[in-house]
């Protein structure tokens, strides 16, 4: 399916070998790479045809979407990471944590711009955070790059043992330094509370992430299509020494594409911290499986895939839990599952070719 | 000699919109050494990777020995008779040499599945794994573990995993690119006496034309999917297509 | 003769506990082919590699225009001019072809006549444009690899086996290329194994044994003589 | 010497929830004590293990106290698993088991030995207590609990407590223990409770983080008329409280709730020790401490049948008042206390101020070891 | 005979066979060496997790295939045997059939897992093992009727296993109770599936698999079913993870989702398997030792040293014994920076 568009015609030249026989190809070949993005529809309409009240089907298709948000800022990350450099972070979710921690103290440190009714400071406050969680989770990740993670690039294995070790001293290195207690925080006052329309309430703090969320995929999407960063980091991790022999210093790359990543996960920490309003050093670890699930069926490294399949998980969870408390348990890694079993490399897989 | 042992019918495959072996039928037959040949990209491999079960056909059929295979696996097909040695090197790169060669005698003689003798115990299998290795002139390397061997070292062992596996078909993919020209003789030598036994099919890809002419009975060209000519190699050789589109202009710039 | 481009002195290389490279000297004049040939296993990738920083050489200098880079990280060497074609073609199979161009291109983005040039030289290129590299049938894979070290002006090529598993009529073409590539100013060391390409092509002619060179001098010496080469290299080349 | 093992989840995470139990039991044995450490002349010895909440290893540090320590009597641990796999190994080497401060019903209940005792409230008392404090005419009450033993238990309990009131549960909702969305959860609970009439509460039982409250009220319950209701929390937890001020529910123990010299002792000397009052746990780890005290210097011995004796119906103060073993059951019998929440500026979490304390008397709270 | 018993796979270094051999003699006499409730306890879950550990093996080092669902398959075992002991009542016809009924549902279990192994790329495999793992955790704590839930469940197991049980008096000062049995029980066992292991990744068998790790493309075009070879290994190694869960459980006589379900006790699986050295099964030995010593034993070492630094600012914070899971995560990251292939492989290479 590769070839299924050809940009140009054949050479013209007169050359007579190198006339490859192409066919059109048939219609499904062409729909497929469309099929994930509808996806979300076809559950959204599978669920309103469930649920049989509408102002519920809306409420929590609202805010099953906004938590697909969420989810996929928290997941942003790790997938750009997972899937550019082939390093799978256990470690991420200790980023998620100290995100959360240090812009939460952040916010508390602000507390006159937090508590004030104006959306304005409020916002200003939450960019305040979010900034200072972003600088701290990144400075992190340089280090965890330079130390923990750079012996062991190309090693699946070792990546989980590392980074789980890394997991584990960060998370007590919070511990050390903001004590055992979890820490309460109530949101910004003019992000409390909820929107109510046609029958549904959405929860305000659920539009910011809305609005983050989609913020995010646009720049990394262009950011990725733009330059050649993305690029050189899925060819070094094929085969680095020939991305140097190039004449690229690949280090370099990878130290910042890993500082993003990182950093991504303090902006993730500080939204999951101020949705659940209660921050452990172990809430990262936690949300480490959703997170997981949501970049796998996503299609390891892309951000596309990513996207969807936080909106798909976001959507699911709400409504098996609405439809069937017990079942909600297993609806993630059904969701999972099936979506494995139609496409074994995820919804829209970065990997082309073995 | 003359009795067919494989043959395809219609062979197809697409990649999208893009036909690489394109309703290709043939017939080989036991005893022979037929020389596939064709431009880059003409689909060759594929149509190896057709016989011998890698990808699936979008239409078509292989039938060996009368019995059809089209939708068998790769390892009941190795089962069956078709051997095949790849054109980009494909080894077990960690283990040593010899254990490489013992591996695939290990599966010819099916014992895969036994668990409880340990492998040491089965001399029989070393040594012959170590006669293949003498007949290829690596005998010395059957110590050193795959990814030190030099590129060359390892395509020949390549070869040598095939001949260990002594199928009924061979299907060797360029097997002499990169070997130099006091080693490819070997390995040209050992095809040469692999086809006086004959009661085996061997199928070749090349691009050195000397090695065509020195070794084949029968030429096959495929071009851009497509059979384009098929038949004794002074005739083949000869015909329009080949001379046009694959040989090109002789180097003749020295 | 000119000025070396490349010189090698007494370079000794260890892989692991392998003494590999044990004492290479060796120059490639600028604005010449050098072909590097030998038995398989000898060390002539190893020797590329180690110019290419990919190994680290324990002993000796490598000069590159008069500086030593025995120790200047690969990307710098890359930098300094030195296209590279490995011997396994290190293609990005997960890129497709165009990425797989784009990321050669180091200094800027494709100069629109020099890919219409490779794609006069390599037509499949161009047909499988957008395609995953991985997908390319073997001798694609080569034409792609040697393409990528030429989609920007070098100083210095290094080209490992570039020949095999081509067919003739592309090997011809490339060979062309690589005249080309050398009327631009641009110096080749070129390992090959199809020694009827290298006659064609050589101008000077370095052959490995056991990790040395162990003899230098001018193509043309070597290929009127049967009997070096069955010295150098175990076997008349001219029949072969 | 007295030596006296402290088994509890030290690190892992109910870390700080362990920390205040442990600063509370040694308070205890100090207040008990006069700030001696001695009863009777003979020193204590605490000696700390730490099960990293994990249930296999907490057995095996428990017979390790017993056995290689020499422990006379073991306090702990946090977590109700690790205490239900502890109880037998107190059984096998017959010695006293004091358990503080994890609640599951069945530690003294099915699952009890006679070697345990316990200071530490269980579900009945949580879930009895709430339903005194909810219970009033026409109240129609919906509750939301995680799904496993604990929150189903909880709520059985609660159901039991409400039976013979006015008050009656119209849905039960239980979501997974890890659910952090409880959107779906609302939606259900709202459907349900629309049509009802009268005075319409919402009642969470949550253990561990979460936090269902806030994200429930942020979905405005007051559209359909629907009050959230809880039990108290530690103080950490209690600060999300904050967004309902008026809220009813029962609670544990409060620092400026009871009034007695134990506990102006203990929020007097935390506050100089640690600054700040003391919490949830440390009360109980207080409790424990002085029980430990009290039985063994009543006692006369460390001998386990003797402190039995002492300890089946031993009455004795502490922070929350006096308390009481039953003989039945072992379980300290004590007060709780029905709250209103208040909302002050300059304190960092929501003020449960008391509305009533329900006694012992009060309670009535089931036998369920027969 | 001795190189027999061990398949032929020598350790291949006098250092490391001196090691083994002195773990071999710690343990096999362990309630004589180290007398003492904690010790023993220590030297038989090192027996019981040298087999887990080495099956695991098996399954990475042996096979490359990554799964986090071990545990799952090590609490089928303890499971087995708590809930045939339950019902069945306490007795050796309990223990047996809770353990062959724990291996069988952990083989077939792993069947299911391992077919689709066969679609999804290794890392994805991976990530569904974990979810199915955490999945069944969940899942035994919510059907708290027959598996106790959360609380999990205790039961007896037969006398003669038990302290309670007296064969004589006392021998080299050790009592000669059940207890003492139960120790030998474990311990023959866990020498006899490890030896047994090491058979199997001896054997023509455990070369295919290796080849399979290095090559599966390969393996299969000079024919060997790679799905069939790969669901094998994937069962045999969840059976004798069973069968090492119920030695566990026969050995606590408690089992409960935080006991044997954890993803703690994954954890310390791989890192273990990896500190001791992949593929290579003596890397188990040494690595569930040095770990489970470490456990025990690290937080007393760090309260020491939290003692000696008192006064200093930041230091006995981080030395505190509460923080021993800093250390171990140092450990975790350090171990794969200076063992790369493992002790084992250090050893080997010499050095
Ligand atoms: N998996 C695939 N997906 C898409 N296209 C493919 C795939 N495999 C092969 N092709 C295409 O099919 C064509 C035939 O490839 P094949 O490898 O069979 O050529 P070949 O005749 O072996 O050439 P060479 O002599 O260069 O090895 C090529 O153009 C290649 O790009
Ligand atoms: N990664 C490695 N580890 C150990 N030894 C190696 C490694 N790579 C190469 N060698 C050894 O170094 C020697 C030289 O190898 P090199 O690849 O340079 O040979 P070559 O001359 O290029 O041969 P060929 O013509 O076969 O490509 C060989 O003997 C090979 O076994
Ligand atoms: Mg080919
Ligand atoms: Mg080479």
């Amino acid at each position: 399916m590769a070839h299924a568009e050809q940009r140009e015609a054949p050479p013209a030249g007169d050359e007579v070998a190198h006339r490859p026989t192409m066919t059109r190809a048939g219609l499904t070949d062409r729909l497929a790479p469309w099929m994930p993005f509808l996806l979300v529809p076809v559950l959204a309409v599978l669920g309103w045809l469930a649920i049989p009240s509408t102002s519920s089907w809306l409420t929590l298709t609202v805010s099953g979407l906004a938590m697909g948000m969420m989810i996929f800022i928290m997941a942003s990350g790790l997938t750009l990471v997972f899937g550019l450099m082939d390093v799978i972070n256990f470690g991420h979710g200790a980023f998620v944590s100290v995100g959360a921690f240090v812009g939460v103290s952040m916010l508390l440190v602000l507390a006159n711009m937090t508590e004030a009714p104006s959306l304005m400071l409020n916002l200003l406050a939450m960019l305040a955070a979010v900034i200072a969680a972003m600088v701290a989770t990144g400075a992190l990740g340089w280090a965890f790059e330079r130390v923990i993670v750079k012996p062991v690039y190309g090693a699946h294995l070792k990546q989980i043992l590392v980074t789980m070790g890394g997991l584990i001293v960060i998370e007590q290195l919070i511990v050390v330094l903001w004590g055992p207690e979890e820490i309460y925080i109530l949101r910004p006052e003019a992000l409390q509370g909820a929107v109510t329309f046609a029958g549904a309430a959405l929860e305000k703090y659920r539009l910011v992430a809305v609005g983050i969320g989609l913020a995010l995929f646009i720049a990394m999407r262009l950011v990725l299509r733009r330059t050649k960063i993305g690029l050189i980091v899925r060819a070094g991790v094929e085969n680095g020494p020939m991305v140097e022999a190039m004449g690229y210093r690949l280090r370099r790359v990878f130290i910042g594409v890993f500082i993003a990543g990182s950093a991504l996960a303090g902006l993730g920490g500080v939204m999951w911290g101020l949705y659940q309003e209660l921050i452990t050093a172990h809430m990262g670890q936690e949300i480490m499986i959703l997170i997981f699930i949501v970049v796998i069926i996503g299609g390891l490294g892309s951000v596309e895939g990513c996207f969807i399949g936080a909106l798909l998980v976001g959507l699911m969870q709400n409504y098996v839990a609405f439809l069937e408390p017990k079942a909600a348990l297993v609806s993630n890694i059904a969701l999972m599952v099936a979506i494995l079993m139609w496409r074994p490399q995820g919804m829209i897989p970065v990997v082309k070719a073995k | 000699m003359t009795h067919p042992i494989l043959e395809t019918r219609d062979l197809t495959v697409r990649f999208g919109g893009h036909v690489a072996v394109d309703a290709v039928s043939c017939t080989f037959r036991t005893g022979e050494l037929c020389a596939i040949v064709g431009p880059n990209g003409a689909g060759k491999t594929t149509y190896f990777n057709l016989i011998s079960g890698q990808i699936p056909a979008s239409a078509g059929r292989v039938v060996l020995n009368g019995q059809d295979i089209t939708r068998a696996g790769v390892s009941r097909r190795c089962d069956l008779g078709i051997g095949r040695a790849f054109q980009l090197t494909n080894l077990f790169p960690n283990l040593t040499v010899l254990e490489n060669v013992r591996l695939v005698i290990q599966s010819k003689r099916r014992m895969g599945f036994a668990l409880f003798s340990t492998a040491a115990s089965h001399v029989e299998l070393t040594n012959r794994a170590e006669e293949i290795l003498d007949s290829v002139r690596m005998m010395p390397l059957s110590g050193y573990k795959v990814s030190e061997l030099s590129h060359g070292n390892q395509r020949k062992l390549e070869v040598a995993l095939l001949i260990a596996l002594d199928p009924l078909v061979y299907m060797f993919d360029e097997p002499t690119a990169g070997m130099s020209v006091d080693e490819a003789p070997v390995v040209l030598d050992l095809i040469a006496r692999l086809k006086a036994q004959t009661d085996r099919t061997i199928l070749l890809v090349e691009h050195k034309m000397d090695v065509i002419r020195s070794l084949a009975d029968r030429i096959v060209v495929l071009h851009n999917g497509a059979l384009a000519a098929d038949g004794a190699p002074a005739e083949v050789m000869a015909s329009d297509v080949v001379q046009e589109a694959y040989m090109g202009k002789e180097l003749d710039i020295a | 003769m000119p000025e070396p481009i490349l010189s090698l002195e007494g370079v000794f290389t260890d892989i692991a506990q392998y003494h590999v490279l044990q004492g290479v000297d060796l120059t490639v004049p600028a604005g010449e082919v050098t072909m590097l040939l030998g038995r398989n296993g000898v060390g002539k990738t190893t020797t590329l590699k180690t110019v290419m920083g990919h190994w680290r050489a324990r002993e000796g200098r490598i000069l590159l225009d008069g500086t030593d880079i025995a120790r200047t990280p690969t990307p710098d060497i890359a930098r300094m001019g030195v296209g590279y074609v490995p011997e396994d073609m290190g293609i990005f199979a997960n890129l497709s072809v165009e990425e797989n161009m784009v990321l050669a291109a180091v200094t800027g983005p494709i100069d629109p006549a020099r890919r219409d040039w490779i794609f006069s030289v390599f037509p499949p290129l161009k047909t499988f444009w957008s395609s995953a590299a991985g997908n390319l049938s073997g001798g694609q894979k080569q034409m792609l690899s040697i393409a990528r070290a030429m989609i920007e002006e070098r100083r210095l090529y290094l080209i490992d086996e570039p020949t095999k598993g081509l067919a003739p009529a592309i090997i011809s073409t490339m060979a062309r290329a690589l005249r080309e590539l050398k009327a631009q100013g641009a110096s080749i060391l070129l390992v090959e194994q199809n020694f009827s390409v290298a006659k064609a092509l050589g101008d000077g002619v370095q052959v490995m044994d056991d990790g040395r060179v162990i003899w230098s001098g001018r193509m043309a010496e070597l290929a009127g003589d049967a009997a070096l080469q069955e010295r150098l290299m175990g076997l008349s080349l001219e029949g072969a | 010497e007295i030596r006296i093992a402290h088994v509890y989840g030290k690190t892992g995470p109910l870390e700080a929830y362990a920390k205040q139990s442990h600063d509370g039991l040694m308070l205890g044995l100090e207040y008990a004590t006069d700030g001696t450490m001695e009863i009777d002349g003979e020193p204590i010895t605490v000696i700390e293990k730490d099960t990293q909440l994990d249930p296999a290893r907490g057995r095996a540090l428990l017979a390790e106290a017993y056995g290689d320590d020499d422990a006379h009597i073991a306090v702990g641990p946090v977590s109700s698993g690790v205490a239900l796999a502890m109880l037998p190994v107190a059984q096998e080497y017959e010695r006293i088991l004091l358990v503080e401060p994890a609640v599951a019903d069945s530690i003294t209940g099915s699952n009890w030995n006679r070697y345990i005792f316990r200071t530490g409230r269980n579900s009945s008392q949580d879930a009895v207590s709430n339903a005194i404090a909810l219970a009033g005419p026409d109240v129609k009450i919906a509750t939301l609990a995680q799904d496993y033993a604990f929150g189903r238990d909880g709520i059985a309990a609660f159901r039991e407590a409400l039976e013979g009131t006015e008050a009656e549960i119209v849905h039960e909702e239980y979501v997974p223990t890890d659910t952090t969305d409880f959107t779906a959860a609302a939606e259900r609970i709202f459907n349900a409770m629309e049509d009802v009439e009268g005075d319409k509460k919402l009642f969470i039982v949550w253990a561990g983080g979460g936090n269902p409250m806030g994200k429930i009220q942020a979905m405005d319950p007051s559209r359909y008329g629907i009050e959230i209701a809880t039990g108290g929390n530690i103080l950490a937890a209690m600060s999300a409280y904050k967004q309902f001020p008026g809220m009813e529910g029962a609670t544990y123990y409060y620092y400026e709730i009871p009034d007695n010299p134990v506990n102006d002792w203990l929020v007097e000397t935390h506050q100089e020790r640690f600054g700040g009052p003391p919490d949830f746990f440390t009360a109980g780890g207080m409790a424990a401490g002085i029980a430990v005290v009290e039985a063994i210097r009543r006692a006369g011995s460390t001998d386990t049948e003797e402190l039995i004796a002492t300890m089946e119906g031993m009455e004795w103060e502490t922070p929350k008042g006096t308390m009481r073993f039953r003989e039945e059951d072992h379980q300290a019998l004590q007060s709780m206390y029905h709250f209103r929440i208040k909302v002050e500026d300059g304190v960092e979490w929501a003020i449960p101020e008391l509305v009533r304390e329900l006694t012992i008397e009060d309670l009535p709270i089931p036998v369920r070891n027969q | 005979m001795l190189v027999k018993l061990l398949s032929g796979d020598s350790p291949r270094s006098p250092l490391l066979a001196l090691i083994l051999l002195a773990i071999l003699i710690a343990l096999a006499f362990a309630p004589f060496l180290f007398p003492g409730i904690r010790s023993v306890d220590t030297a038989a879950r090192i027996c019981i997790f040298i087999v887990l550990v080495a099956s695991y093996d098996l399954l990475l080092g042996y096979t490359g295939i990554v799964s986090f669902a071990h545990t799952m398959f090590f609490g089928m075992g303890a499971y087995g045997v708590a809930l045939a002991s339950v019902h069945m009542g306490r007795g050796f016809d309990a223990l047996a059939v809770g353990t062959l009924a724990g291996a069988a549902l952990a083989a077939v279990f792993a069947f299911l897992i391992a077919l689709f192994s066969l679609r999804v790329r290794a890392i994805f495999f991976a990530m569904i093992t974990l979810a199915v793992a955490s999945a069944v955790a969940v899942l035994v704590s919510q059907l708290s009727q027959i598996t106790g839930g959360e609380d999990g469940l205790t039961f007896l197991i037969p006398r003669e296993l038990t302290p309670a049980f007296r064969f004589g008096d006392e021998l080299f000062g050790v009592r000669l109770n059940g207890k003492l049995l139960n120790y030998y029980l474990v311990f023959l066992a866990s020498l006899a599936l490890f030896l047994l292991l090491l058979r199997i990744v001896n054997s023509p068998f455990g070369r295919v698999l290796q080849a399979i790790r290095e090559n599966d493309f390969r393996a299969e075009s000079i024919g060997y079913r790679v799905v069939a070879y790969r669901t094998t290994a994937t069962c045999i190694s969840a059976a004798v993870a069973a069968f090492a869960g119920a030695l566990y459980a026969v050995w606590i006589r408690y089992v409960g989702p935080d006991a044997v379900l954890s993803f703690d006790i994954m954890l310390d699986i791989l890192l273990m398997v990896v500190i001791g050295g992949m593929g290579t099964m003596y890397g188990a030995v040494i690595g569930a030792v040095l770990l489970l010593i470490a456990q025990n034993y690290l937080q007393e070492l760090m309260g020491l040293g939290a003692g000696a630094f008192e006064g200093v600012p930041i230091l006995p914070e981080l030395l505190s014994a509460d923080r021993w899971l800093l250390w171990l995560g140092i450990l975790f990251v350090l171990s794969v920076y200076f063992f790369p292939t493992g002790i084992v492989g250090r050893l080997r290479q010499g050095r």
